[in-house]
């Protein structure tokens, strides 16, 4: 299964979209929050877990999906969010905290939801999972299309939830994907220093479902990968786990001095960007010319700067909205 | 009563998930030995038989697991019913429940609505110690984002299931063991009344004043409105009338009813099953003294679980227990005060 | 590795003391339960989860341990609880709910507690687990000797403490073994119905350790794997997970009417009754005669009887110690 | 002050841990980021360097896993220090704390002790939102068997650390993340005070008079008890004079100092930056109300936490706060009242 042209166009566009989007909210962030650095302050207060580095999981994954598919994200949710088709001006107004945010500024950056196209999220690690197998439980008892892909880091592999899930997936066959961004770290925390096994595709073997590693990052493998694991799922043939091996570029979260990173690291990842990568085997492969990808990634940047000024613009909630929507 | 159709509990809450999933194809249930057993608690009797494997299904041991994807399915447009076997155990599944289940609709701004049940027994008195004989209220009661209902009798059970359902929020529902009608656990008889066929609900968060009185008002829910009822007939006795009121639903909490009661007798006294401190028992208290003291006959008092684990010994947990002798000797104390203590 | 002649009766001696301790028990937690069965009710009220069959699992085990050796058991510990060496006595007085008792009636049958032996439940499926591992890691953190072993049920390996726990367990190397009994039931979901995979040994995999299945229930061959799983641990080459077929000869709890199992199993279960099994065995290899092991089974006798003589008699605690003993 | 040493509550938390370790070798710490990176809110900076890897752990991301472990290494005669980055994590692993770390000392009749420290940061204001922001004081103290403390100054913490490290009994030690002293969450300065180098305790279940009054008494924990005194300061302006009592520690409750306060003030407010209902405000109202409601000047107040999940946006979070112009607005009306309400 290989990516057409279209959809290496989208996946191009899309990891622009997400990467353009981040550096301008790492920009925003920052203001207010200096020379003091505190969280609480600046046109976007509280944490921020940028995902720069990332984007190839995104895009590889959700090429396959439609706005009818559900997809439950982490604390780390911005470039699924985006290559998922969460609108970007309604979430980034979210990011900001304002009215017009998806939830009215209720949820922020780590609780982005969108009903239209079924995006979720848990900041808690691994508690997306749950949610994902009784999403794909719905559709099969409804007898209505679409999977269901939880991303999650590979520390939160770790976690209780995903067991628990896995299990419940495979043993009623539900159309899940478990799609796990290896990052090498889990905050400070190296994987090799929280996970009894080298690579989580192997605990595939537990559920007695098909496992896959897929290494570098490779936005073609992982389309190719991805996409097998979704059509299965679509045939009935129940869950996958995926292991990516992806690059954490940032901090965990922006404020994160990085002291634990090894020497080098940073360059070594920052010379593998996945996007210079991408754009480098596009031109390679004559699958678009420089003008063309000039072109998406000016519209990408169009798109971003569009979503910034919308929610910069946007009016704030009014206080007392805080005690709404508590139910129903 | 002619016409009278007594039931337990437990058939009351299978006759209103019946009812429902007949009219709505979202409605199935999930949870632990919920299917062939018919649940640990009888509640889910004959509903395998009626609506099959797909809509009614047992899960592995892994409450996580499957609360979380209770709902996600909710959130799909279903209606989960799931089963947490006890509520001793939302230890190992409470992220599940408060920060997904009671927050989702908030985080999402009500774009995503979750409309679920978890129903979970509580209670003890029958000697299964102290990781199966807890009540919780207050922990779950504590946390935004749940409504949280407790019948004391049959026919509240199959109103307030039916009304759990049609809701579009989580409900957490409760319900005591020894209320429940299984023989094997005992059961308090007064639970067992007459419930019509037809289908109906109890509004969430409405108050029911179990008996009128004047002298006091005891308050509570599930197993101790049993218990207050007991100890106001034996204060009957005595010349001191007791009102008690059964909650019912601790979120929304029924203040106005409470506030109502204690208005007009003067005393109030909390019976709970739940811990002592940081509880149903102080809300309640609050409730009544934030919005006055000055008509308040005696301070107010509490009847609760006491702050430690609940032990195996029957002795020893009957000490502990709140029960009608406990009751009558607080209502007692506090009406022969004349002036305000 | 194979079981010494006095280890073999040791091994049979405990089996039978298990059996009988739990058939007085069984007849003793009916009195005062007829004509109405009300778990309330009788000189031992509450929940009764018989281990009845499974004795082979305790024994093969804990032939192995000494008693500084830690064990963490389940809601169905009685043959665990014997087999580790917890005194008979105490054990059968905390059943009762007596003073005498190991924890004054405190505890209950789920709950049983021996410090003199590092014994240890929870009536929370898997959550022996977590302790266990800790257990372990302080025998590692304070160069004494000492494994753990945690006993779960087939159904607890679907929970997220056994996920979690076997890999901290495999990640930090601790003298810990997981054993689970698979006794194809948990309440009434059959194991098919509840768990992905057939054997939970492949799940070893997940872990990068040792996964052992053994079928049959067999005292033999359970003495030979759990040893050498334990010699390993206390090697220092970390844990090991074992599953175990055996079978639960009596319903999940007492009161349980077990209209969920198969037409047959149980009189096929009873025809594998592991304790008359094991006499056949010790005869027909010669390892004892008859005569032996009528002496071994009248002493288990004596001793249970003693024990259940002691618990009938203690007093009852004061009613208000159920105060006491929250804080040490 | 001469030979003033201002630490950070961080610092001191650090330092007690520091020196508990030095003296008694079955002390060792776990937790995410706890070793190399020093814990996220500093609280364990500096113990790696002199304690290394065996002592000073970072685990993988399974709670429940390594707070059992930790229940199980306590058990077997050491004495660990876990943490829980954010106390809004409990639901992952709340068997392991409230079923097996609180309750097996009474399950075993007090045979096993379980001397561990569960450490976890609380609070919000900083746009966490509703996952990360939380204080859960009334999730933790409701339950039976472990002991609940919270330092409002760095003092405080150091002494509360010593004696939580010193305890036979499992101890909460939520720490609120405005006052760690970590500058990227702000900090409240008042929390940095003089730490004296030498070890010391503080007795955990005693509250402290922050500041003494006569008119109200303004009654908190952690952050809300720098509320309380801004708030004070203010109200002196007005002519009030405002009592402060800091609980420090939840369980056990210092009920006398409560009772002894309001007894002599005749008003209460209670300020909890936990959930309003059945939680820390209801507790310490009922514990004054059910001692005699007739010294009482005005009905007691709360000013808690609204029944919401937590708001990202500021202007929603801060809205829902408390804060001292809550307190002083409430004390105003309270102490206008002459007679009893
Ligand atoms: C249950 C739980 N424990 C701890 C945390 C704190 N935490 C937030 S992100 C993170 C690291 C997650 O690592 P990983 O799953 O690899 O995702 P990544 O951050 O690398 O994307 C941790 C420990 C949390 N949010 N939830
Ligand atoms: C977390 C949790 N969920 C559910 C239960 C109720 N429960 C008690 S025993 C049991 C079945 C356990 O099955 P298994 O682990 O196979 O052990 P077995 O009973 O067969 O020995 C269940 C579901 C529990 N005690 N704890
Ligand atoms: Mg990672
Ligand atoms: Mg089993």
């Amino acid at each position: 299964m290989q990516p057409t042209k279209a959809e290496l166009g989208w996946m191009y566009r899309t990891m622009v979209i997400s990467r353009r989007f981040e550096n301008a909210i790492e920009k925003i962030y920052m203001e207010g929050k200096s020379p003091v650095f505190n969280m609480a302050d600046g046109p976007i207060p509280g944490e921020m877990h940028l995902s720069d580095g990332q984007e190839p999981v995104a895009v590889g994954v959700c090429a396959h999906l439609k706005p009818e598919d559900i997809v439950t994200a982490t604390h780390r949710p911005h470039h699924q969010a985006i290559a998922k088709g969460v609108d970007l001006k309604k979430m980034a107004a979210e990011i900001f905290g304002k009215a017009s945010g998806l939830s009215g500024g209720r949820g922020g950056h780590m609780h982005l939801f969108d009903a239209d196209v079924n995006f979720a999220c848990s900041g808690i690690i691994a508690q997306g999972m749950g949610p994902a197998a009784g999403g794909a439980l719905s559709r099969k008892l409804q007898g209505k299309p679409g999977v269901a892909v939880s991303f999650i880091g590979e520390g939160a592999a770790n976690q209780g939830a995903f067991h628990e899930t896995m299990n419940l997936a495979a043993l009623w066959k539900l159309p899940m994907i478990c799609v796990i961004e290896d990052n090498a770290w889990g905050i400070s925390v190296a994987k090799s220093a929280a996970t009894s096994v080298q690579k989580n595709h192997v605990r595939a073997a537990s559920y007695g479902i098909p496992g896959h590693y897929i290494s570098d990052n490779d936005p073609w493998k992982i389309y190719e990968v991805a996409g097998e694991a979704i059509e299965r799922a679509r045939a009935g043939e129940g869950p996958t786990l995926i292991e990516i091996e992806t690059y954490r570029l940032a901090g965990h979260f922006m404020g994160d001095a990085e002291g634990y990173r090894p020497e080098g690291e940073k360059d070594d990842l920052f010379a593998r960007d996945p996007i210079p990568a991408m754009r480098q085997r596009l031109l390679d492969e004559a699958t678009f010319n420089a003008a063309d990808l000039d072109q998406m990634e000016s519209e990408a940047q169009s798109g971003v700067d569009e979503a910034i000024q919308f929610a910069r613009e946007s009016a704030d909630p009014a206080p007392e909205d805080a005690l709404t929507a508590v139910f129903a | 009563m002619e016409n009278e159709r007594k039931l337990t509990i437990a058939r009351a809450m299978a006759e209103a998930m019946a009812q429902e999933m007949r009219l709505d194809p979202t409605v199935f249930v999930m949870g632990e030995d919920i299917a062939e057993l018919g649940g640990v608690f009888g509640n889910t009797r004959g509903l395998l038989d009626e609506f099959g494997k797909e809509r009614v299904r047992d899960t592995p041991i892994s409450e996580t697991g499957f609360i979380g994807a209770a709902v996600g399915a909710a959130q799909d447009g279903m209606r989960p019913v799931v089963e947490l076997m006890f509520v001793d155990f939302f230890g190992v599944c409470f992220d599940a429940i408060y920060n997904l289940m009671a927050k989702n609709t908030y985080f999402s701004g009500g774009n995503f609505k979750v409309p679920m049940v978890l129903m979970t027994s509580t209670g003890g008195g029958y000697s299964d110690a102290g990781q199966h004989s807890q009540c919780l209220y207050g922990s779950f009661a504590h946390l935004p984002g749940m409504k949280v209902v407790s019948p004391s009798n049959a026919y509240d059970a199959k109103g307030l299931m039916t009304a759990a359902l049609r809701d579009d929020n989580p409900v957490i529902y409760m319900f005591h063991k020894g209320l429940q009608g299984m023989g094997w656990l005992g059961t308090e008889a007064g639970a067992n009344v007459h419930v019509p066929e037809e289908s109906y609900e109890i509004e969430i968060g409405k108050a029911a004043i179990a008996r009128q009185g004047s002298d006091v008002t005891i308050v509570s829910i599930a197993m101790g409105v049993h218990n207050a009822l007991k100890a106001a007939s034996v204060l009957e006795a005595d010349g001191i009338s007791a009102e008690v009121v059964d909650l019912r639903s601790l979120v929304p909490l029924d203040r106005e009813t409470v506030r109502a009661s204690v208005g007009k007798t003067g005393r109030l006294i909390v019976v709970d099953e739940d811990y002592h401190s940081y509880g149903v028992s102080g809300e309640i208290i609050a409730t009544v003294c934030e919005t006055g003291v000055s008509g308040l006959k005696a301070p107010p008092r509490r009847i609760a679980y006491p702050d430690v684990p609940i032990p195996f010994a029957r002795v020893m947990e009957q000490h502990c227990l709140p029960n009608p002798d406990k009751i009558v000797a607080a209502a007692r104390e506090m009406c022969r005060v004349a002036v305000p203590a």
